[in-house]
């Protein structure tokens, strides 16, 4: 069991209706996470224009996690 | 280099930053907030932004567009936060020697940066209605 | 509009007439009087033009370049007769719904008026020699 | 007989020396013309590169004249 902090922007905080949140999981990489938090979506994304960050970096779908890792999941960019 | 604000953007003080006494081009694009976006009348957006990747993904956009164009000086800022109709959202600006060199890059800024750096748009209409947008083509 | 002006290009009024509340996006270049060219190093320069003629041609210019591009507002204006180091040159500005459309436009308006409105480039180097410059590419 | 007015620009001042010059010519057209002014050049100018205007308007080298036309004969462009 690892702990993690899962951060959640722009129209993702709407299907997760939250912008963060705390958890203990099993899952050991982003794929196997992202599976278990569709879980608790109200409405599943479209995983392909979804881009992952942990701690504060971008990383692959297949990142290994680790204890205490703080994950976010984003949106494609809509600035300008 | 590539700053996230959350005031007005200071285009003047940005493009001083960005002259050079050898440069003989300059060119700046400003990206401001319309009355409409997609056949709705906006009355107001907001911003949202991971700010520290933003930054970070912008910084890493200039230095790529330093190694690709021939050019003296690039600045980005793009505003976060609350913003009225007319308020400037993004400023980019280059310097170069020549002026292809500085459309070029400019242009390269403004889409990486678009496409890439972490920040949403949420825009309020005028029938009070707010939702996130998807990015234009 | 095209306009020449025998002195300093205000840059900040030219930008005022150029804005569009209905626009999103603007395109300015602005070229400089550099410290050196193609080699030389440059004192001083001055811009000769064929006044009645430069303006109508600067205009048709303008005019192509609302038809060719879905813009909102443009504006270039040339500066002629003696210019400093540092001094602005010319000065072009579009404003459009879309950043594509105003990038395209303003670039398209600086390659028509370099190559022809009637101006024409005299620079005066630091070994005190001058001589009139042929366009670069 | 017809009576002109000539103007130069830029290098080609240099060329004929002088900006402005009035003259009788029996020249009926543009290219008449240029090849009259050409004895009185210190050199001989690239002439696909001259641009020709008449009263204020561009025009073609073939073009005819008429009485107290004026003419500007014009090098490359190059502002910006």
């Amino acid at each position: 069991m690892i702990h993690l902090e899962i951060l959640f922007f722009g129209k993702l905080k709407e299907i997760w209706n939250t912008k963060k949140l705390t958890m203990q999981t099993t899952s050991s990489n982003i794929e196997e996470l992202y599976t278990e938090l569709l879980t608790k979506a109200s409405e599943v994304p479209h995983k392909a224009s979804i881009k992952v960050a942990i701690n504060d970096e971008f990383v692959d779908w297949n990142s290994q996690l680790k204890d205490n890792d703080s994950i976010a999941f984003l949106p494609p960019a809509s600035g300008g | 280099m590539f700053c996230l604000s959350d005031k007005k953007i200071d285009d003047q003080q940005l493009k001083q930053q960005t002259l050079d006494p050898s440069a003989g081009g300059f060119v700046c694009f400003e990206g401001w907030v319309r009355d409409n976006n997609q056949g709705k009348d906006v009355q107001k957006l907001a911003y949202e932004s991971y700010p520290i990747l933003a930054v970070k993904e912008g910084n890493k956009i200039i230095a790529e567009t330093y190694e690709k164009f021939d050019i003296k000086k690039a600045y980005c800022t793009h505003r976060v936060g609350l913003l009225e109709i007319g308020d400037m959202a993004v400023w980019v600006g280059v310097s170069a020697a020549h002026r292809d060199a500085a459309y070029k890059a400019s242009r390269f800024i403004l889409d990486e940066v678009k496409s890439r750096v972490p920040i949403w748009k949420n825009e309020t209409w005028t029938d009070g209605e707010s939702g996130w947008v998807e990015q234009e083509s």
